[in-house]
């Protein structure tokens, strides 16, 4: 058993399986990045996680915990973390009460996750600078860090982030990968990712599933998947093996 | 035909097209690369008057069309397919295809029997909702609304999404020999390396709101290089 | 800090007026208080926790009748006292405000448009009702109100004089403005903002929304409530129109017009727009609610953050840049 | 006989309700927009049959002169209100509301406050043995039933209904497909307000028409879309039916107060236990 399972996980949008039979096994402390083509169903994936979808069939755990059955407030209090694709923040508040926020619930979760201080946090996110800034004053990078930096303030003991580099720029997206592997790094922090931008994925360096039609199609580390043809051809199409 | 001079364009204050120049010649597949995030389907919508341009403009057959609204950009013989197909899901086939004629012209429903011959599936499916078609058909019936209108240019917006690779094949080679037996134009957003083969005779790569560099199909079959800068593969 | 000046500053101004003011000015000012004591209970629940209740006045009706019945003596075994009668009234609308609360935000919960409709049908309905419980009076309402009575235990201080009575509600809608103001400004405010703007994702960090919300209501109720208490104690009357609709959406104009996103502009809306009403009902006579209904509109489209809230802000917003700047 | 009367009066009230909520739901469902000045369009209707009344005019050419002049009232709000805040849902509650205060007003300015009355064209009953009802109410009842099955047709067998069918599902492709949704929107709510105009001329006749008369069918008209669901069409019938048959029943049988108070207890639970409505299944836009 490790830290967070998910079991035949199953999840229908009419005809659709959007996630389909999905296992994947997460250690505490790891770094781990899903990849897979836009309509994957990796976004399912991550609502399935935090609540935001109930799964059809299948069970998620963590730390021995069962989540199907919970409320997104309750797998939230669990210490589940998630950040949305599009950055999802909350624009008339500034940046240090956005910060703030995730702190001012009262009855904390049952067990808490890495945590960080606000310093560390304004530090690691490149926010110092702007924390008397509304949110909605913020460029598009930074609307994304700070919801990074929320989801740090949280302190969940596991963290999701969906497509967290969607709409960067190549430099902000190369200090977006340093930054997460940071956040992995100094606090011992479990972190999954989901990513569409392979450059982004070598960066991270860490092990690495690619997802397809609901499932997981291969697992490995970045140069054994890189060379994988099955995954190449679901990524380029059937010509892709032309540059392999 | 199209021509794109010094476009900004955006979301609110998040600028996403930086001084975008871009000409595409009548005729032909031109395809549109690059990352996700980098403005591609921004580009499209900005276009079709989805979104306004925040400065610069664009030319459809030497008419500026950037100030104009949608549906009149639409009548100007633009036809777009957007990502994710936005089928009327709760319309039929037939209703889908009859309402793209009602935004045109109704003479053009009698084209129906000439898409039903391109597309066989639509016609047996014609009474069904949208919404019980498979991905594939509903990309099918996406293309098929847009050509009904008659469009000299056609904006497709990542056809391949969510779609099986053997589906997205036979759509790709289909399209290529509508494209070549009409003469209509085909402007393809795409990360299908696959797809962008089969149909494009040249490729725009975008980075960070601007098009970096064009090639030809040939000269991209020969370096990987490119692929790697630009999609990061 | 900044907004706290401009409640102070207001609050300085209004003290000095009674000393300027005739005897008749000083008692519409008095009612004048109340309404932005109730305009404050909207902006609290509507501009800062983004529930839009069309029925706020089912809140001020409560605090109204039960003030009445309680300092008439009308519930036997509790003894009429002004004190008591002003906590009763905030605990009556809070509870039915948490009762409503609880009902209507459980689960998916109903918000937008369909709760201002709900809202305004519970004012009317309850509107309707109080025009049929005779036992309160019915159709004409409650008579003969005590007034303000400042005594404690057997003695009685009954305030009967303008003048006294104002700086007496001065002193309490002073003391709820500034505490609301500093309310908005804490960790308690920051959730509030954080529900208009975007409540699920309060979701994902493990808050529970409902919770919040629930609380917002009913303290916006009970100062609502509040309101209602001290507006009969001056006007002597209770009738069924303190609760229904048309009083529900007067306060929704001042707050509109005057800015929901700031209380001390909400609070400026409702006594501004009395005091236009009162002038120039009898410049323009019928044609002021023509006016009026014009005003809003074009308030609405061109304005949407408020006649009052707009120039506050900008001016706000210059004297922080000014400051960074220098 | 006791039950057929009231039986007769409740599908009478139903019949004009639904034509109310389906102006109200054109509205709401195709564009998002409250329209708090519905019923005071409703109102209108019924004072251009007391205009006609005193100029003498024939009672059917008020008929038709009543949608047509709320018709055009509607294409002026919508031109220069209501266009502007469409992106801004409840912004258009308040707009709406202020817009109500005026025509109520601006009512007022013209007729005087207090309430006028309209004389049915036909004073005659209608009688099979002991049932008796007057003819005018059955009039009322055909013209109606009338009106709604032409809406259902419009929207649901027409190039137009389909052209709105799918602006209302899929706005941007619709304009991507060479549909003007902007004339959707505008004829959409025209056609709205002219259902409330002629709603309101063809009751006239049998309440008391007066400036506050809007209110008392707006309120149950919203309560019909929210209790009926926002979905398919058919949501208002059923929601009418619920809400107009319980108002008007009970109101006889017990009392008007008790009436609005169940009623009221009814939509409210209902909407609780069903948020989408007896027939909804609200699509997310």
């Amino acid at each position: 058993m490790s830290f967070l399972d998910i079991i035949s996980l199953t999840r229908r949008f009419g005809g659709l399986k959007a996630v389909d039979n999905l296992n994947l096994s997460i250690e505490e402390g790891s770094l781990t990045a899903i990849i897979g083509p836009n309509g994957c169903g990796k976004s399912t994936l991550f609502n399935l996680i935090c609540g935001a979808l109930k799964p059809d069939i299948g069970t998620i755990i963590l730390d021995g915990v069962h989540l199907e059955n919970m409320t997104a407030t309750e797998i939230a209090r669990h210490g589940v973390g998630r950040k949305f694709q599009v950055p999802s923040i909350f624009d008339d508040l500034t940046v240090m009460q956005n910060i703030h926020l995730p702190t001012l619930r009262k009855s904390r979760f049952a067990s808490e996750g890495p945590s960080w201080t606000v310093q560390q946090i304004l530090e690691l996110t490149k926010l110092a600078h702007r924390k008397y800034d509304l949110g909605s004053e913020l460029s598009h990078g930074e609307k994304q860090w700070l919801e990074i930096a929320m989801i740090l303030s949280q302190s969940p003991r596991v963290i999701l982030l969906d497509e967290p580099t969607a709409g960067m720029s190549l430099s902000e997206t190369e200090q977006t990968a340093d930054l997460i592997k940071s956040i992995n790094a100094n606090n011992n922090a479990t972190v999954l990712v989901i990513e569409h931008d392979i450059g982004f994925i070598e960066r991270l360096n860490c092990p690495l599933h690619v997802m397809s039609s609901g499932t997981l199609l291969k697992s490995g580390n970045f140069l054994e998947i890189r060379q994988d043809t099955e995954v190449q051809e679901l990524y380029f199409g059937k010509a892709g093996d032309f540059h392999a | 035909m199209l021509e794109i001079k010094n476009l900004v364009s955006g979301y609110g204050e998040a600028t996403v097209l930086k001084e975008l120049n871009c000409t595409i010649a009548p005729g032909g597949v031109s395809a549109i690369m690059g990352r996700n995030g980098m403005g591609k389907t921004t580009l499209l919508k900005t276009i079709m008057g989805l979104v306004r341009a925040q400065s610069g403009e664009i030319f459809f057959n030497a008419v500026p069309i950037h100030s104009l609204p949608t549906h009149q950009i639409a009548h100007k013989k633009l036809g777009y397919v957007p990502q994710g197909r936005e089928v009327f899901d709760k319309l039929t086939v037939l209703e889908n295809l009859r309402l793209s004629a009602l935004g045109s012209s109704k003479e053009n429903l009698q084209l129906l029997p000439q898409i039903y011959e391109w597309f066989p599936v639509l016609q047996e499916r014609s009474s069904q909702k949208a919404g019980t078609l498979s991905g594939g058909q509903q990309q099918m019936l996406a293309i098929a609304r847009t050509l009904i209108g008659r469009p000299e240019i056609i904006l497709l917006d990542e056809p391949s999404e969510g779609i099986q690779p053997s589906i997205v094949h036979e759509i790709a080679t289909r399209l290529k020999k509508i494209a070549l037996s009409t003469g209509l134009t085909i402007l393809l957003v795409e990360q299908n390396v696959d797809m962008v083969m089969t149909m494009a005779d040249h490729i725009h790569f975008m980075e960070n709101g601007e098009i970096r560099e064009t090639v030809g199909k040939e000269e991209l079959r020969n370096s990987d290089e490119k692929l790697r800068t630009y999609l990061s593969v | 800090m900044k907004n706290n000046l401009f409640i102070i500053f207001t609050f300085a101004l209004l003290a000095v007026m009674p000393l300027i003011l005739s005897d008749y000015w000083t008692g519409q000012l008095n009612y004048y208080l109340i309404y932005g004591l109730f305009a404050l209970s909207l902006s609290l629940v509507w501009g800062y926790g983004g529930i839009l209740c069309f029925g706020q006045a089912i809140f001020f009706g409560i605090g109204a009748y039960v003030m009445a019945v309680s300092t008439k003596g009308m519930l036997s075994p509790v003894p009429a006292n002004f004190y008591l009668g002003l906590s009763l009234a905030c605990m009556a609308a809070a509870a039915f405000a948490a009762l409503l609360g609880s009902f209507l935000f459980a689960g998916k919960g109903i918000n937008g448009p369909y709760l201002a409709i709900i809202t305004l049908a519970i004012a009317m309905v309850l509107e309707r009702l109080m025009s049929n419980w005779y036992a309160l009076g019915g159709y004409n309402g409650l008579l003969d109100i005590p007034p303000i009575n400042l005594g404690l235990f057997s003695y009685d201080l009954e305030i009967w004089d303008s003048r006294p009575a104002f700086y007496i509600l001065w002193s309490i809608v002073f003391c709820i403005t500034l505490l609301l103001g500093w309310l908005v400004k804490s960790d308690f405010g920051s959730l509030l903002i954080a529900l208009r703007t975007n409540p699920e994702r309060l979701t994902y960090f493990g808050f529970s929304p409902l919770q919040i919300k629930l609380k917002v209501f009913c303290l916006s109720a009970a100062i609502a409530g509040l309101a209602g208490a001290l507006f009969v104690t001056l006007d002597g009357f209770a009738s069924p129109t303190l609760i229904g609709f048309t009083l529900s959406t007067e306060v929704l104009i001042w707050v509109a017009l005057g800015g929901k996103e700031l209380l001390i502009a909400a609070f400026l809306g409702a006594i501004a727009t009395r005091l236009a009403e009162n002038w120039l009902s009898e410049l323009f006579g019928d044609y002021w609610l023509l006016i009026l209904g014009f005003l809003f509109m074009v308030s609405v489209v061109l304005f949407p953050k408020g006649l009052i809230a707009t120039p506050i802000q900008a001016f706000l917003k210059r004297f922080n840049s000014n400051k960074n700047a220098a | 006989m006791d039950i057929i009367i009231p039986l007769v009066d409740a599908s009478s009230y139903i019949l004009i309700l639904i034509m109310i909520a389906l102006g109200l739901m054109i509205v709401f469902g195709m564009m998002g927009v409250i329209n708090m000045a519905h019923g005071e369009l409703f109102m209108i209707g019924a004072y251009v049959m007391v205009l006609c009344q005193s100029h003498n005019l024939p009672f059917w050419l008020g008929l038709v002169l009543a949608p047509i002049m709320v018709a055009f009232i509607g294409l002026l709000i919508e031109t220069l209100l209501i266009r502007h805040i469409y992106q801004r849902p409840l912004d258009t509650i308040l707009a709406t509301w202020g817009l109500s205060i005026a025509l109520k007003q601006a009512i007022v300015l013209v007729f005087g406050p207090e309430a006028q009355s309209v004389s049915a064209p036909v004073d005659e009953s209608f009688s099979i043995g002991d049932f008796s009802y007057p003819i005018y109410r059955l009039f009322i009842m055909a013209a109606s039933l009338f009106m709604i099955i032409a809406t259902f047709w419009i929207f649901l067998k027409t190039d137009f209904g389909l052209m709105a069918r799918a602006v209302i599902a899929r706005p941007h492709t619709s304009e991507t497909l060479g549909i003007n949704t902007r004339r959707i929107y505008r004829w959409s709510f025209v056609f709205g307000t002219a259902l409330a105009g002629l709603a309101g001329a063809l009751i006239a006749p049998t309440i008391s028409v007066d400036p506050q008369m809007g209110l008392g069918y707006l309120v149950p008209g919203f309560l019909s879309i929210l209790v009926g669901g926002t979905g398919p069409l058919a949501g208002v019938l059923a929601g009418a039916g619920a809400i107009g048959g319980t108002n008007s029943l009970l109101s006889v049988w017990v009392s008007p107060v008790a009436a609005q108070i169940a009623v009221f207890i009814l939509a409210i639970i209902i909407i609780r236990m069903r948020p989408s409505g007896l027939l909804g299944e609200r699509d997310e836009k």
